[in-house]
């Protein structure tokens, strides 16, 4: 086991974009162990009110701190947001990105909104990875000034033409895929977004992973209740995100 | 101090059991702390072929609460079997199997199969409320319960335990019947039929629409029906449904539980079992209780 | 923006309704805030002759609920008449007056005599767990349920709500009952019926032993029910059970509720049922919802 | 109507005895109209996790500051010690002791454990009041001094004898009695005390002020869930502790 739960002292917090908060504690534990893509499952409140933690991906980590960024959504991350001492955490849990940079020689990294924060982590390990990183407005572009500094090669994209590129993300990798030779793609975001590079990655043979969100019990894959449907079918159909996933090769799932 | 109960001549080492469906085959609590801590683990429901399950999402948060809407996914009886008794025979606790079916014959075989498997008990879930045939349409009506726990019990060389669902009228008469049929102990109680809407969307939550409560918010309905169970039965009472804590154990236990099942609460703490275990002994240390016997049924109705 | 309603030809200005209960007669509140502000007051449980209740403790807190054993203790109804009606027709509010008896005549005198006396609805108690005879007894049986309907009809010149028990199997045929016996609308849901022990003591919390549970741990289950009864009868539905805020009160509606009750929020805070009805308007706002009953039973089942 | 809900700020806070602890909060509505057996509604959690307020006696006020004691028994009071800010209070509630300086000219006040904070205030406003004041042991006791600056005549008992006359508060009272002329009897503290006392002032023809506990739930007298037995039996049999007391004359209930 390379997960269990730690009482986390919280080192910085802050709003860095209207209800997106982030934080970093102190853990060198998961610090150690956690690879990008994992994510933890933490404790928002007392266990008689809230009964579920709640899954928030690996932001990046570094000697023993962790981060994490979290948008302040419902019930649950409005109350993480109050905690100013110390976060209980179940990690690192999940499975990470697959990085092999001899055989990916291309990677491109593409993320909206939320789901750019599991890619930072990532994004750094690689080898000057073509990032997109698709955000609805300019003031919700989170994370810029990181992804610069992991890589040359990061393009922001916002779907109201308010900040750089003025579109989606997508079409930036489209373009890409057209250009230029890409052997894998790493993505995470909104549903949609998934559904599109899971299409053109496939439909131009290039090997994709995308990290997928699903309500959780458990966490640790014992309650059956974060299923996603996988291509599988039949009494196999449905796999665990928090387990099997959250990350899978695009061609496992059905979206 | 002793923690060791009996149920229907299977001892356990103390009163803690994991609720069905909430600990999966023991494999991912058992990599956090050793099983031997638990009095028994109850395994994820089975059927007698394997299913897929209910379509996503199947878990939302309710006040004090969870939803579930599962639907007994799980790899079948024969794969249970062949793949998870081996693992969980390495541990000292007991093993229950739960068993849902959509005939009383699928019940009836499986009693058979598991017979000489080398699980300790079977538990008869004729309560859970996520699948259509079968499930909670056998747990509601008390002829039907009746029935299939005779039949169940001509096939299974084992204790059986059966499950009561809580979306009754009257949870004695369906505890009655299983007595009459001859359950050697009851269990209850399983979930509470729930939804829940998400009005951004406007869509139920759950992809199946309703799905079953449990966690704290029950609590004041499991003691209750536990406390009316123990008054018009002699079978020995496996008690759950919200608890998350010790005290909360000592209270099923004085309303008339002979063991305790912890489900909801581990998703929170992963050691929930062990710390709730560690609070019945504080209990006992405090109030100079030796045995944990002592406790069960105990309630002062004046 | 409308806020109207109209429960079986009676207009609310607003869908908030206080649950029986848990609002007295109005006069406390009415002393913090103006009872104008509520579509309509439904008024504490009352039997044909005085009460005097259940012994205390009557209450007691459980995890995100609480557990009640009032027991009925009222004035009687011709006091209510005398006393309480002139004081709350200053108001706008319409009147609801929840009665409860022993037997089918108690409903019937009692539906006679208020049917004169200015209130706007008659809503049979035929759930109330927390007394021996009538209550509880009558409303967890169709038959019964039929038959009482019939028959206060044929006493009552006012519209007349039946109000359902969650402790029942399946809430659908209790609701087709009441239907069938001329009901004008349904209410539901009462208290599901559960238990608390002191485990210093080891007594029961509450002197009556059990209680009824409300509050938000019982929401799932009673949208649920909405959502159910909703399906299977063409009545207009006051739905309640845990409603604490406005997102709570527009989850009822979805289900398929045409107002909403509040009963324990009040307990917490005082002004429960003026900032539910402000929640309701901001999501109407929200999500440009001109008419509140735009948003009944407008769940999207896909 | 002279209550309301008040978010009051929290001006001091200490634990004065083993989980006994003291606040002072801002709030001059409830300071100038509380009087003495009036208390409070309190917000300890929040409304999900634990729909109920507890009941806690104004201790004392002055000017815009009204001070309350509570003891750590359980979720709510646990919870209410954690809270630094501000406190959600309805109030003033229920019924005060009746004074009259004029009928009563030698008032005893006797209280236990924690019911003696409801006593200080009266202790105040009464002349000279012989106070009683019964604690389990020595670290019990608490408000000693500020009784002695209301009277010259307070009296500590302890059960164990480790500080003070050593034996129950009531003992003190018998002999009292015995000795002086005692005109009203005020007494708040635990069910056996509150008994024996009523007891006492009964067979001696003393008026007899008690203050009663009981689980609420409105706390203003609309639910009928706090009631307490009263002497007038049938129909009328309870009354409500929160809107017809907590403070009774001895006469008008069963204990
Ligand atoms: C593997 C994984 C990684 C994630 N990483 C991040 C991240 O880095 N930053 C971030 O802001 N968010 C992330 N999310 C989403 C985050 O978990 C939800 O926004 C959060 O659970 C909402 O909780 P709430 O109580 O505030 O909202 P509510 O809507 O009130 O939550 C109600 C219930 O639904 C669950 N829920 C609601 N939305 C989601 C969702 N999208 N995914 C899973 N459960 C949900 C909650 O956990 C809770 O149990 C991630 C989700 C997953 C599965
Ligand atoms: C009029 C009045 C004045 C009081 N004044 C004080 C005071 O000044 N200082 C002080 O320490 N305590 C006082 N109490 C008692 C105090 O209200 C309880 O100790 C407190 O409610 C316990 O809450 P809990 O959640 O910590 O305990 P728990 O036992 O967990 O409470 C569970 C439930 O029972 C209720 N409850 C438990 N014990 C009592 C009780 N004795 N009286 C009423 N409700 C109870 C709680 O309010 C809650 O709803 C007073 C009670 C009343 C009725
Ligand atoms: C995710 C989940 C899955 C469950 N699956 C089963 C099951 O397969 N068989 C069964 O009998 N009960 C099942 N239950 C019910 C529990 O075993 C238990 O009866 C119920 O959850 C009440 O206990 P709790 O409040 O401690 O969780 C499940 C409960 C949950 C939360
Ligand atoms: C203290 C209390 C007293 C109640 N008394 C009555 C009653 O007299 N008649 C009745 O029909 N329901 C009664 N109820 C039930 C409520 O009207 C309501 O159905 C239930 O509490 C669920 O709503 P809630 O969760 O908003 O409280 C009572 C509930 C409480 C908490
Ligand atoms: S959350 Fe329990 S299996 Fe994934
Ligand atoms: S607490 Fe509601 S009447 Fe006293």
């Amino acid at each position: 086991m390379n997960h269990d739960v730690y009482k986390c002292k919280v080192i910085s917090k802050k709003e860095i974009a209207p209800n997106i908060v982030d934080v970093t504690v102190l853990c060198r534990e998961i610090a150690e162990t956690a690879q990008p893509g994992q994510f933890l499952h933490i404790k928002c409140g007392d266990e008689i009110s809230m009964p579920l933690r709640r899954p928030i991906s690996i932001c990046d980590t570094f000697e023993d701190k962790v981060r994490f960024i979290f948008e302040r959504k419902g019930r649950g991350t409005n109350h993480l947001n109050l905690i100013e001492d110390e976060i209980d955490i179940l990690g690192p849990l999940g499975n990470p990105f697959t990085i092999s940079n001899d055989a990916f020689c291309n990677p491109v990294v593409i993320g909206g909104g939320i789901g750019t924060y599991p890619l930072l982590k990532l994004a750094k390990l690689l080898e000057k990875p073509t990032v997109y990183l698709g955000f609805r407005s300019k003031s919700q572009v989170t994370l810029e000034e990181d992804f610069k500094a992991a890589s040359p090669n990061v393009t922001v994209a916002t779907d109201d033409g308010s900040y750089g590129y003025n579109g989606f993300a997508i079409e930036l990798l489209k373009d890409k895929i057209k250009q230029d030779k890409v052997d894998v793609i790493y993505s995470c975001g909104p549903t949609p977004m998934l559904r599109a590079v899971k299409e053109l990655a496939e439909a131009n043979n290039i090997r994709c992973q995308i990290s997928l969100e699903q309500r959780m019990g458990c966490g640790i894959g014992a309650c059956l209740t974060c299923s996603c449907e996988t291509t599988s079918g039949g009494t196999w159909k449905y796999k665990r995100v928090c387990k099997n996933g959250p990350v899978f090769w695009s061609t496992e799932v059905v979206l | 101090m002793n923690l060791k109960v009996n149920i229907a001549g299977v001892e356990l080492s103390n009163p803690i059991i994991t609720a069905s469906g909430t600990f999966g085959f023991g494999r991912e609590y058992g990599e956090m702390y050793s099983l031997d801590e638990l009095g028994a683990i109850c395994v994820k429901g089975l059927t007698l072929a394997p299913r897929a399950g209910n379509p996503p999402p199947r878990i939302t948060e309710t006040y004090g609460g969870i939803l579930n809407s599962v639907g007994l996914q799980n790899p079948g009886v024969d794969m249970f079997i062949k793949n998870e008794i081996p693992e969980l025979k390495k541990y000292t606790c007991k093993i229950i199997a739960n068993i849902a079916g959509n005939t009383i014959e699928d019940y009836c075989e499986m009693a058979e199969r598991l017979s000489g498997s080398g699980v300790d008990m079977l538990e008869m879930n004729i309560s859970c409320p996520n699948v259509k045939e079968g499930g909670v349409a056998f747990g509601t009506n008390a002829k039907t319960i009746l029935h299939i726990t005779q039949e169940v019990k001509k096939h299974a060389k084992i204790p059986v335990i059966v499950k009561l669902s809580p979306n009754v009228t009257d949870i004695t008469e369906m505890a009655k019947a299983a007595e009459a049929g001859g359950a050697d102990a009851l269990s209850l109680i399983n979930t509470l039929l729930g939804m829940a809407i998400d009005i951004k969307t406007r869509r139920p939550i759950l992809a199946n629409i309703t799905g079953g409560l449990s966690g704290p918010a029950v609590k004041p309905v499991a003691v209750r029906m536990v406390y009316q169970v123990a008054q018009c039965t002699k079978l020995p009472i496996i008690g759950m449904g919200g608890i998350t804590n010790g005290d909360d154990a000592v209270e099923f236990m004085l309303a008339g539980s002979n063991a305790v099942a912890v489900g909801t609460a581990n998703f929170m703490n992963p050691y929930a079992c062990v710390s709730i275990k560690k609070g019945i002994v504080d209990y006992m240390n405090q109030y100079h209780i030796k045995d944990v016997n002592d406790l069960v049924g105990q309630v002062v109705i004046k």
